[in-house]
């Protein structure tokens, strides 16, 4: 039986015989005999890391490999470079714990510090978290404070935001009751149109919306501020690098999702939800926060703070139960973001968006046509003859996940959904267009 | 006991390394070794038309203020961060028993599986053809959770514990929905952690807090009282923070059963009773487990997790999705269960870290996963026994993975807190454990040594408790000013609180 | 240089981590751990039929006493050596300016390239056809080589520079053999590197040392006097082991070749030149490089390197075979030079190393190569213009990657030795330079500060040492005893020769 | 133009004005024009790691992937956990340099004190150095101690001491002027009968041979009395697990190739020369050394000790010339044989030799025959009816790497060097028969 345990047989003995035992089983003595397991659980060990190892290849090669990818939708295959894998998997970040004794813990702290340096900085904010779980949790936290500082349980939300992000809103908004609303991009940019009798906590936009298209946000700002409620914005954190920011359209919470910033697709997790708000919310924050502050002989040192909003004191009064969070992945964010810098990360946003311009461009001569204007950076919504599944399938023969398939819930259509991110090269769209004009034949 | 049984040289096996590298000075933040011009990053060559951002969009979508990240070299960015590690301790470094954390020795060959491009490089919302091997993987985990926990079926989207429970209390509401109960309450001992009453509340329901008896267990009296038609049901760790074994778990459960309440199992403790007792045949109906402390997936300085959800039989209808399955033998999709509560993350839950908890269960096998437990258990009894003469056990009974001590006396004495204790282990070369947690303790320090310190780190951490607690009747000053070896001594939070300096930039305009 | 230009904060770019992360022990050797029965490994299963060693074979021809290595947990070992890491200096952690040695930063993607299977699981016997791929690289690497020293042929099998040296003196003797030249002698200077002397012995030649003129050049006049018909050749390095480029250098190889001998050109630093000069153009019939300093391949805490020779065309028929050869556009095999002096390595030579330093080349490509050398020239010249007030440069002339230092009048007046400084150094946070080479000069500092640290380091390093030498004029007892912010203070290096313990077991019975 | 050095054109031009220099071409001013390049070297730069990435994959390719390993000769396809490649990749190890500062490198100052208690204790032998480049040249370390302690310039070795080590001793003494008489195994073990007149100042055997073969080192030891000569034993490190170590049948120096121990194949390097002798010899070895000191404190530490011996101090009358060496090499051998213990190792050594011993006996039965007798580890050779090298290619055809060509200088034959770790499966071996008997058809 492989295992990890230290203990020698003698050991054992002598550690039992210390406690006046004769036997392991008397450690659950105490433990009534009917719930005790009479047989043992049908869970066959491997005998070793290679025998696992091995295991887990076979499975993975029923992964389909190797596909170019196309798809996109809240989750991009980008450029991760070598340093941001390896100090990021230094053993030292992952595996240590929540920063509970900041005197041995400087190392992680100040790594949030930086991290949530960078993701004020890149939406525009004052006040950003140490990370929540992935985007939708993000939103949900974001609702959450604005339904409580609003006392008002209602909320329009876009339906340009990530349906998956909404599902996820829908069922925690069970528990605290919260009205979802939505409405159309179009609708909340059209605040003139828009019939404010009816007050709601907060408006929820996302910008670039999941079809890929921009929204302006200045004009939904204008109709958060006649309807008085707090202005939420999801933004892709490399669009922020170029777009207008939540913060200068006004917003009161930015949230996104952070795992472009140097974490692989992995399935979909462990991903990184961003937050960040204005600071009169502070004392509202979700999660956990980093300052900095000073040692007893001055130094200058970080520590978690404002830890009275959190659940391990405030306990059913807490706004938020967030405990472990995606430290791990906000740390390799404020490494990836250090390799990028600023004019890195611009430029990632700037090779995305030549892309897809690219790409959409001889797709629009080969006769595709698209949902929504030109206004898009790197991803955007194509029209398909075919059946999208089909089309999908047929793509996938070729060596391509091209996409992701997206209901319209205004037309009631399927589009394919379609991203460009900084690795996809001329030769490759090329090549996708070739393929796409044949799938959807 | 005698050196000779135990051998211990200057530093054994859980005693971090220690002494300065070299120099002196802090490390200054990535902001500091900005430079404009300076620079890391490259990318590829995309070979595309060239073509300016301005050009493709109005000025009124791009950003107003010009974004300033920072700008270094690589060398800088690499001396840095790996600084920064050399001011982080860590379970590669030496013992971390901080108690309910689990903070077990990570596999190394785990690392390897989450590196895996086959699984890693996938996108989540490939065609379920182009995944087989992932959700085999999650179907087959959600398997052995179940075997493990006694439970039915599971959902493995939640990214943490606390969100595992919120998704429980989320089912709790829509079983009784479904059946027209009209339910407003969840009980939760006193000595709960805090995720417990914050998702309660979370949930839409309000918390009744149920006392604890002398024994350190549900106080089954107290219990009794605060049954009625409008309980949804009692959240429960067992064994519970005090590490004791809750053994009336099954009058507690026909209780809870009695006026049509659920059990919620927090699993967080789940390392006591692997190949034991099963959450399902104490007669749980929900269960999360934390696979971040059970299942040894490492913390990374706090997070990820993973808190997956199992629930019995009659649950089941009501999990989230979309949810892998198995079509046909060797055929899996998903499907989303009738009457779902909904999704619960973005994607399919914190996806490697599931990948590394497999692994680790595939490696050990039943037999594998029960001497964990009884480990875990030998060596916080082991622990428990060896200190209870020097310092006050909370209960002085057997324990299960963990042991709470109080410093009550030891305060009330010679000044000396849990808190004293903590920051004085640090200069031993050891991580601290818990403090001040369960609440009901007073003074508490909670010790989970788990199962993969050796005898040797439990003697040698003894020692350091024993050193401490002597040297606070003669010299409690030293203590008060501990720790000195480290990279910073004690640090001011209340200053952090009261004049906050969250970011970099308000930490240059304060 | 005021603050505000350099912005200098507590620690800038090139300073290493400090302070002690917790404790104030040593840490015991892997053997302390030991006890029997523990254990981390685990082995694949196989599947083969039982069976025992002592079955397979006589008992005359198994081991008499039972192996004993130690007996530890994977936790232990993860953790002994995750501790030893936090006692080693690295240029991760901070600048290495260690002259001759070339620490520059190593770009982190050479390693992915290094971890890449389709490499690194190549058995290195397997016929050709099997490892196209490698031959390909080997054969790139040798022409990109060629490229930049102007040579015409190389091999890739030595291990290091020192091999490379005795491989390129070898050669040597086989090109003076064929022509029946009856040689005995090597001309090197007195400033030459230790392995130079030492090969040129195990070359079988005899060395005589040419001297060093008060420019810091080989002196032209001694070399004439040096010059008879049994001299087989010359060894230089150019820049000399003084960063000063030998302007004679023409006039040099033409006298050398006026009694037909030949130039060895000992590539150490060339990381002074890329692009720039070239040892083939400068008359050098055979060049070694290290590629460990000038192509980045990190140094492994003293290897591996890799040291290949490149030749000019006269000497491409002796070189070392097998050599990775490209038979026709897309097909490589392998080749032995018709007069090949035979094989240096038990295989290609440390294949890994090699690929590696050519993942370093392609990236950087001519531009980039070049631009390395001009910074590596720019900062060492900044480097003894800021200090030349403060401590004497050896030669004061322009320099080229590195420059040498001489505390020879501060050893005088104030007792202040270069081991002082150095040792001061490592308090400051910063590794020492290389002390005491070359020999010739007295209290030699030799500092190489590499194109990779930046200015920021460059002044921080220069403050320091300012810092030691102004201090050393109040205090010199204080510097005397340095290092203290170190994992141990100045180590007494006669007992360990004097009382010699080379492994655990000698210092156990001692 | 990609690059890794930090400087901006700002601070170029301020270094340059620091300098008095107008352009950084003045650097190199004092170089004779004539020799200055006049044009850009020939090398035309990728754009970025992904690029050089991209590329390294494309060759990379070109190697025969996934081949089942049964070659050995001194390199061998073993397990190599997690926890070795973790560790040993660990920045501090790769990217210190000699330990020159020992205050400050007592991390790789201790593992490789550690490194050199396991080899002297796998040998048998009292000291160990710290490593040198490979097997051959642990070789041609070993025969010039002999024969500069001997005073004498011919050595025996045996022809069952790998052909590519005798290649590279050969080509090294043509500086030492060493004089190599190859003798077969047989000859050297028969030491009754052999011509003693002769004096020599060593014997090297290897054992197991370059057949796979057991030597009878006892009897070589006999012989070496008798000639009143140095005794110089490779072996491979795992063998030595489990076989009459070096230091057990007398051997003066031990030497072996160190790649088995935690190393991957990697085409031959970089590996590990390991090289132990007796205590007697300890001012002869070549290489670094460290040993166990204190410092002024009192503290135990380490530090490279009798650097009396080494080049930089003795220059032309060092023994050897050996600077940088393998030390990361040794570093990961010290991680290995710390994960595999006592029990590991010698259970590494049995079940590759069952693994062994089970294919011969299938190839016995289908008909094969083998040169050598029964006295083997995990390494044997096959007499084959084919040209080895076809064998060789239709085996890769096969997905199998089947062995090592090799030619008896004994009795002219060609033979197929087959080498079984404890990787390899019964179903493989099963496999491997079925298709070397199609094979050698
Ligand atoms: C008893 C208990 N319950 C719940 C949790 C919350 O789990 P997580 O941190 O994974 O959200 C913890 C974590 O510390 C715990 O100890
Ligand atoms: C000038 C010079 N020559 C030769 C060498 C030897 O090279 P290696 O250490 O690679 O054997 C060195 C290494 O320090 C050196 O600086």
């Amino acid at each position: 039986m492989p295992s990890f345990v230290p203990h020698t047989q003698q050991e054992i003995k002598s550690m039992l015989e210390f406690l006046g035992l004769e036997d392991i089983d008397e450690l659950y003595d105490h433990i009534p005999v009917a719930l005790k397991l009479t047989q043992s659980l049908a869970i066959t060990a491997l005998s070793s890391e290679f025998d696992v190892i091995d295991q887990f290849t076979e499975i993975g090669n029923r992964n389909t490999k190797d596909l170019i990818c196309f798809a996109g939708y809240g989750a991009y295959d980008r450029l991760i470079p070598a340093v941001t894998k390896q100090l990021a998997s230094r053993s030292e970040f992952v595996t240590a714990y929540t920063p509970y004794q900041p005197e041995v813990a400087q190392g992680v702290l100040q790594a949030i510090f930086e991290y949530q340096t960078f993701v004020t900085r890149l939406y525009g904010m004052d006040i950003a978290n140490a990370s929540l779980y992935d985007g939708a949790s993000a939103l949900v936290e974001a609702v959450n404070i604005a339904t409580s500082v609003k006392g008002n349980k209602s909320v329009f939300v876009s339906e340009g935001v990530f349906h998956n992000y909404r599902q996820v809103l829908g069922t925690f908004v069970k528990g605290t009751q919260t009205n979802i609303i939505i409405k159309t991009d179009k609708e909340l940019e059209d605040f003139d149109a828009f019939d404010t009798s009816n007050t709601v906590a907060a408006v929820v936009v996302q910008s670039p919306n999941r079809y890929g298209n921009l929204v302006d946000l200045d004009k939904v700002k204008q109709l958060c501020d006649r309807l008085g409620c707090l202005y939420i914005v999801a933004m892709d954190p490399i669009a922020a690098s170029v777009l207008k920011t939540p913060g200068e359209a006004g917003a009161d919470i930015a949230i996104g999702e952070g795992q472009v910033l140097g974490m692989p697709l992995s399935f979909g997790g462990p991903y990184l939800g961003l937050f960040a708000l204005k600071q009169d919310l502070v004392r509202k924050l979700p999660g956990r926060l980093v300052g900095q502050t000073v040692d007893t002989s001055g130094k200058k040192a970080y520590v978690t703070t404002l830890r009275s909003r959190e659940q391990d004191i405030r306990r059913e009064k807490a706004s938020s139960n967030v405990c472990t969070n995606q430290t791990l992945m906000a740390v390799t964010a404020a490494i990836q973001l250090s390799w990028l810098g600023s004019k890195g990360i611009t430029e990632v946003a700037a090779n995305s968006s030549k892309a897809a311009h690219y790409l959409r461009s001889i797709l629009k001569s080969e006769g595709f046509e698209f949902y929504g204007d030109d206004l898009f950076l790197f991803e955007f919504s194509v029209k398909l003859k075919q059946k999208v599944d089909d089309v999908l399938q047929r793509m996938v023969d070729e060596g391509f996940l091209a996409g992701v398939k997206v209901l319209n819930e205004i037309d009631g259509q399927e589009y394919l959904v379609v991203a460009t991110t900084e690795k996809r090269t001329a030769s490759q769209i090329d090549a996708f267009v070739k393929a796409l004009v044949k799938a959807d034949n | 006991m005698s050196d000779t049984v135990f051998k211990i040289k200057a530093a054994p096996g859980g005693k971090a390394s220690s002494i300065p590298l070299m120099g002196n000075d802090g490390e200054p933040t990535i902001f500091e070794y900005a430079k404009p011009g300076r620079k890391s990053y490259n990318l590829l060559d995309q070979k595309l038309p060239t073509g300016e951002l301005n050009d493709l969009l109005p000025a009124s979508y791009l950003r107003v203020n010009k974004l300033e990240l920072t700008e270094v070299s690589e060398r800088d960015l690499v001396g840095h961060f790996t600084r920064l590690t050399h001011r982080q301790y860590s379970v590669d470094l030496g013992a971390y028993p901080l108690g309910s954390c689990t903070m077990k020795y990570n596999p190394k060959f785990c690392d390897e599986l989450a590196f895996m491009s086959s699984f890693n490089t996938c996108h989540p919302s490939a065609p379920e053809a182009v995944v087989q091997g992932w959700l085999e993987l999650m179907v087959n985990l959600e398997e052995a959770l179940c075997e493990i926990t006694g439970m039915k079926a599971a959902t493995l989207q939640p990214a943490a514990g606390a969100q595992g429970e919120l998704t429980g209390l989320l089912l709790m509401r829509a079983w009784h929905d479904d059946r027209s109960h009209n339910k407003t309450t969840i009980i939760i001992p006193d000595t709960a952690h805090g995720t417990n009453p914050a998702s309660v509340t979370l949930g839409g329901y309000k918390v009744k807090t149920v006392g604890t008896n002398e024994k350190g267990l549900v106080d089954i009296e107290s219990l009794k009282s605060l049954l009625d038609d409008e309980v949804a049901g009692i959240m429960l760790t067992n064994p519970n923070t005090l590490g004791l074994f809750e053994e009336e778990i099954q009058e507690v459960a026909s209780l809870i059963h009695s006026v049509d309440g659920l059990l919620y199992y927090d699993g967080a403790n789940l390392n006591a009773i692997l190949g034991k007792v099963r959450p399902g045949d104490m007669g749980f109906d929900i269960v999360h487990l934390n696979l971040h402390k059970t299942f040894a997936t490492p913390h990374g300085g706090g997070g990820p997790g993973a808190g997956p959800v199992a629930v019995s039989e009659r649950i089941i209808d009501f999990l989230p999705g979309p949810k892998p399955t198995r079509l046909g033998t060797n055929s899996y999709g998903y499907t989303t269960p009738i009457k779902s509560i909904g999704r619960i993350h973005s994607w399919h839950g914190n996806a490697l870290v599931l990948l590394r908890a497999f692994g680790y269960i595939l490696f050990h096998g039943s037999e594998g996963l029960e001497k964990i437990s009884e480990m875990a258990v030998l060596n916080a009894n082991w622990l428990k026994r060896r200190l209870e003469d020097t310092i006050t056990p909370a209960y002085n009974r057997p324990v299960m993975h963990e042991v709470v001590m109080t410093a009550q006396d030891l305060a009330k004495d010679h000044n000396l807190k849990a808190l004293d204790i903590a920051k004085a282990l640090l200069d031993e070369g050891f991580h601290a454990p818990t403090i001040y947690f369960p609440l009901l303790v007073h003074e508490a320090l909670m010790f989970e040594p788990t199962e993969t310190e050796s005898l040797d780190t439990l003697e040698a951490l003894a020692r350091s408790v024993e050193k401490i607690i002597a040297q606070s009747k003669t010299n409690i000053d030293d203590i008060k000013s501990a720790p000195r070896n480290t990279p910073v001594q004690r640090v001011d939070e209340a200053l952090a609180a009261r004049k906050l300096l969250a970011t970099y930039d308000a930490a240059i305009n304060k």
